[in-house]
């Protein structure tokens, strides 16, 4: 056993004793987030961007525009990839290499929140029918792991497609030095997630809580108040019940983050 | 999730003629394979699964190992003929996601603490697939665990419910997946109804989720009823005679 | 040095007896096959498949057809490939990942059985000469491994091809809900495999003989008794004349199980 | 180096308005990230780098450490959406090979006779890339390793000069790097102003080659101020609280 | 196998002027490499192999090796232009399965008894292909592992028959490989003429497959002539000085 | 630590000796290169080729040609690709698998050596433009590394394409069988590579020397004696005069070695 996981097990020790006691070791509230700040268009040669800042947490997310063929399936429709690296130089415990099954599953959830909602208006992204669609391609780039990368990165792409301009595209070429206007959005589902340790459920998790949870779970809502996606993670379980609970919350704290893009 | 135009519904049934709440049909046969600890078949649908388990045996390679417990590693795969446009062999992302929610479901039941240094191999194999394969695939594994004899705190009993044409219903069919509103794959301790897998897409308001949630549990009740069948049918059977040949050479290995 | 690992060393050395001795394991005579069963269409929603038993070896076979272009130096002639995965399922010994040497022997002495036989009748694939052929692609899924992979997977590739059925093809596209018919087969090639251990040759290795083997030939005979393919394997030898014995074993059991399909 | 055909000076200035031997603005910024031992984030033109340090630590995997010394790492990566053209994520040939010489020159500096068997990993990520990405990141790596009390000879500083328009120019813009006829990176240590990283292309005579790298040299000397005054600030900073509860654990471990 | 139609006969004889029954020109020359323990590199007809023997050494890595014999690798490799059509590098299907049972073959002849845990090594790089190419392989190869003063039970040779034109025929051209009914490489152990090789397609029925098999082993003799002449040379050869440079320092090693 | 590394710490203790006092294990000049031979055309089946020893260093160079679509950026020229593979038969310390970073800086040095001096009239390489343009390939193959890779491939490769003939192109097809002539080349850029060793600088290192070397340098001069490509390795430093020495150098011993191609 390493000296590093000796320190995260006494750590762990201390969050669950703490949690039985129902405090955090920061004295948050069970449903209050860290301080979050999103700086819009961090990179500005970018055609959208977005930093986010939850507590230490560090996510930047780039949004690239292309143009490609469509699915089969939709002819018509605009295409959205979702990609993640958890760059080693936001934790010691990433490494460099092709992404491993966390990075999948965040850029996984992340993608399902936009997609689901329909937060982009594929239909407008298509230019010419079963031929060549716009592809919009968001890159999630983990900074600094400080703890719920899923709300930082979720929270960071709609950011950034919020502030997307198009590229022009003419006789077969896109334009990047001019731009043909914003990218066509429709919502902003905003994610939410919770973990459970022992008893206590608990929204934003700072990076030793994660490390002590039992279970995760994440909820992604839209301005309806309905729910567009959701996954939940950990060796732990979840009781209908508390599902429930966490959707009430997800749903009020939906609303606050949204006015923040 | 996109095109609701499409009708999944006919004279109140739906298009393959089963009610709301209504499964369909499932059979599980346990002790298949020859080579694995514990195996298990499934039909589902025209989903067809089959799921291998070895172990626990030795952790490796050992710096993965857990002086604590035993290692679950579960993998979720599609064969290339599985689906109708041929799928390239090897994991995608979409069945490493599939995988890893799957073997933390499983880490909930499975006494890992018994076997520490140890390593639990659960390999799912979706032959034939026809919209349900994750909870197909995860109903499945728990069975054959359990025929490997590796102690369990309870099974996994998995199956989703979801919304298409407007309706909450049980149990998606393929063609309610592609073109439905919502999907919503749980799987859950039967005896304690604890929610040990959970994902949705699509959407829904808080009362269609209650009852999707709700739905899917019942289902889940079912399965899990039609897993324990399964177990009971094959602990009844004889051991085929070259699982015997294999006990024999055991002994004289003992001996030496 | 696994427990494994003497295990395997143990039983090979009782195989190895019992060699010296002119028997095998089960009792069955040297050019004797363990039961076989085949089962045709066992995916229908592929275009062909099969499942093979050879005692308690269980391989399926799928048959997927897709349209493609034509290799330069047979521009009117339908294209094959044949994939193996050893699925980790079958075996403590198989491993995920890509495939290693063992499968790819398999994929490739399998693939030539039918591919040297003109089992399959190229040119009738031919779409538009030099544009567009029908692509032939057989997957060998190895789902339990108790020997004699070689013998199994050609047969239940054999047995596939001849359940595939053809989709329509029209205005450039694949109608997968439709089909155009049978695949156009000309043989059934048929092949059997022999391990030597000490001095004696037996067809049909199970598990425990293949673990003991000294060498392995393969051959693959058709309708007219002649050879279409073959392979040594092992680090052992053969004799020209033990070759040619089993030349002649091969025709005979070809015969038989050709009836099969 | 192919379109010498575009003007790149104008009224004898430069497109950017700068003159020959001037840089582009530069701003660093030491110890911007929580988790790593140091880092360090730098602006310079529209260049955007941040770096991160981790070690000395164990070296993992062992067979790589080195019983004389700590291995130097060093991953020089540019994001998908630093580039006009989406970059593929991972490592090509051009970041393999910034990276191998990058490595080469801080281990000329870094004291890694003092840490056998350890590793010290340095990560460089290129988040917006405008012309000299590589002269950047070496720069802000070396002011990340002091920031991580990484003991070092001398800081490395690096800079480009190079020939656009028909003059010899120091630090090339975007447009001087693509259609200019050549370009010289180098890197010093700034106390003996020994050149630790060299690189070339593009067409120059001796003279030229010579003017190049001693104005290349100056800017590296200007730039070694930046790195002085940034790590200045930086050891004026109060740590921040988070850091203090780290430490308060590595106690309780010592005490254990 | 597929263009029965193209002669590949003008007047009684083959497209190159042979006879049914006669090789190509061949050369072998051993001992071409510095760096290898044991090399040899071998002309056969337009084909250029070039093998390199590393070992008997110390198996790495570890868990690879074995406690009763030495681990015989093989790595048959096209250069990218060996070929018409520039082939990517790294190894493909074919050149896997041509891997596999090359080593097969060797590991009948080598000692690999006598050097439990360690590995021993054989590079073939093909640098022109012109059919035949597996066999030219395994035949430097031997000679490569004998120049390395590796202990062998005796050469392994190896050469092809075939069918091309209706006529049962040795060591096939380019042409005859492409456009033939049927490639029969074989591989034997000179001395008692075991077959330890053996591929055969196309179609050939009894009798032919006997003739083929038959010129095939005659064709082997003829090469294990060549292949000892090869080695007389190479033994009675002065080793070059650098050599002598490198046994010293070896002795002052042992004295340390 | 392994016998090979004892020994290569024992060697490299006595080439510092030596250099101390000034002279080099084999009493060359500091400025003297190795024995060296060029073998062009070496594989006449290919379009361009050659092998050139240095001392025992052993490396063959291939040329392919294709035809292939031209880089956005320069619609009208053809392409160059330069390729490396530390052939595992070359080095003990060379291992199959994908090139790393030795192999990637050297194919690198010896592309950039070839582009930046426009040793190949790129120009001449369009066949249609925006559509279709030559590709030369260039596959550097190590067979014997005795040191000093970079000199003997980048020679070899100019002496391969000063060797390459143009394959035939008609209605959109190489026709590998004939030739429509040679390739347009107008530069003959030749690297000389030197080593520090504590303070003495050597010219062509042979492999004892560069396993001892704190520095190396690299540099590729043509024949109006400027600069087109440089490169510095190690972890040791040269001051500024050094390097200008080096320059000199590097020029007169170019004009010789260029004569040899």
């Amino acid at each position: 056993m390493s000296s590093e996981e000796i320190k995260w097990e006494v750590k762990s020790d201390y969050i669950h004793a703490l949690a039985q006691k129902g405090i955090r070791q920061d004295n948050r509230k069970t449903d209050e987030y860290r301080k979050i700040q999103i700086t819009p268009n961090y990179i500005p040669h970018a055609p959208g961007s977005a930093l986010v800042k939850i507590g230490a947490t560090q996510v930047l997310v780039g949004v690239s525009m292309g143009v490609g063929t469509p699915y089969p399936d939709s002819q018509a429709s605009g295409v959205l990839m979702t990609g993640c690296e958890l760059v080693p130089m936001a934790s010691p415990s990433f490494e460099s290499g092709p992404p491993r099954p966390p990075a999948i599953e965040l850029a996984r959830v992340v993608d399902r929140g936009i997609r689901e909602s329909n937060s982009i208006d594929f239909d407008k992204l298509c230019i010419t029918e079963g031929e060549a669609v716009w592809m919009v391609m968001i890159d999630l780039h983990i900074l600094d792991y400080a703890g719920n990368l899923f709300d930082a990165a979720e929270l960071a792409s709609i950011a950034a497609l919020y502030n997307t301009k198009m590229p022009k595209y003419e006789d077969g070429k896109v334009i990047r030095e001019e731009t043909s206007g914003k990218l066509p959005l429709l919502k902003k589902p905003i994610e939410c997630t919770f973990v459970k340790i022992g008893n206590m459920i608990m929204l934003d998790p700072m990076l030793e809580e994660e490390k002590s949870l039992d279970a995760r779970i994440t909820l992604a809502t839209t301005e309806d108040s309905s729910l567009c996606a959701a996954q939940k993670g950990g060796n732990g379980s979840f009781t209908e019940k508390e599902i429930m609970d966490t959707f009430d919350i997800a749903v009020e704290k939906g609303k606050d983050l949204r006015k923040l893009i | 999730m996109k095109n609701p135009g499409i009708e999944l519904f006919k004279d109140g049934k739906r298009l393959d003629g089963r009610k709301v709440d209504e499964l369909r049909p499932i059979k599980i046969e346990a002790g298949v394979l020859e080579r694995a600890d514990g195996s298990a078949y499934l039909e589902w649908g025209a989903n067809k699964v089959l799921v291998a388990v070895y172990g626990p045996k030795e952790c490796l390679p050992r710096h993965l190992s857990d002086p604590y417990k035993a290692v679950l590693t579960y993998r979720y795969n599609m064969a290339p003929f599985s689906v109708d446009d041929r799928k390239r062999p090897g994991p995608d992302r979409r069945s490493t996601e599939i995988s890893k929610i799957s073997a933390e479901a499983l880490e909930k039941v499975v006494l890992l603490e018994q076997f520490p240094n140890s390593m639990i191999k659960v390999f799912c194999e979706v032959l034939q697939a026809d919209a349900g394969t994750r909870c197909a695939s995860l109903t499945a594994a728990s069975v054959a665990l359990a025929d490997a004899g590796i102690p369990m705190r309870d099974l996994v009993a998995s199956c989703a419910a979801g919304k298409a044409g407007g309706e909450v219903i049980l149990d998606l069919g393929k063609k309610e997946d592609n073109f439905g509103e919502a999907d919503v794959p749980i799987a859950i301790t039967p005896h304690d109804e604890e929610i040990v897998l959970f994902q949705m897409d699509g959407a829904l308001s808080k009362e269609e989720f209650q009852k999707a949630v709700s739905l899917a549990k019942q289902g889940c009740k079912t399965i899990h009823e039609i897993q324990k069948a399964a177990l009971k049918k094959r602990f009844e059977q004889v051991k085929p005679p070259i699982k015997a040949v294999k006990t024999e050479i055991k002994k004289s290995e003992v001996s030496k």
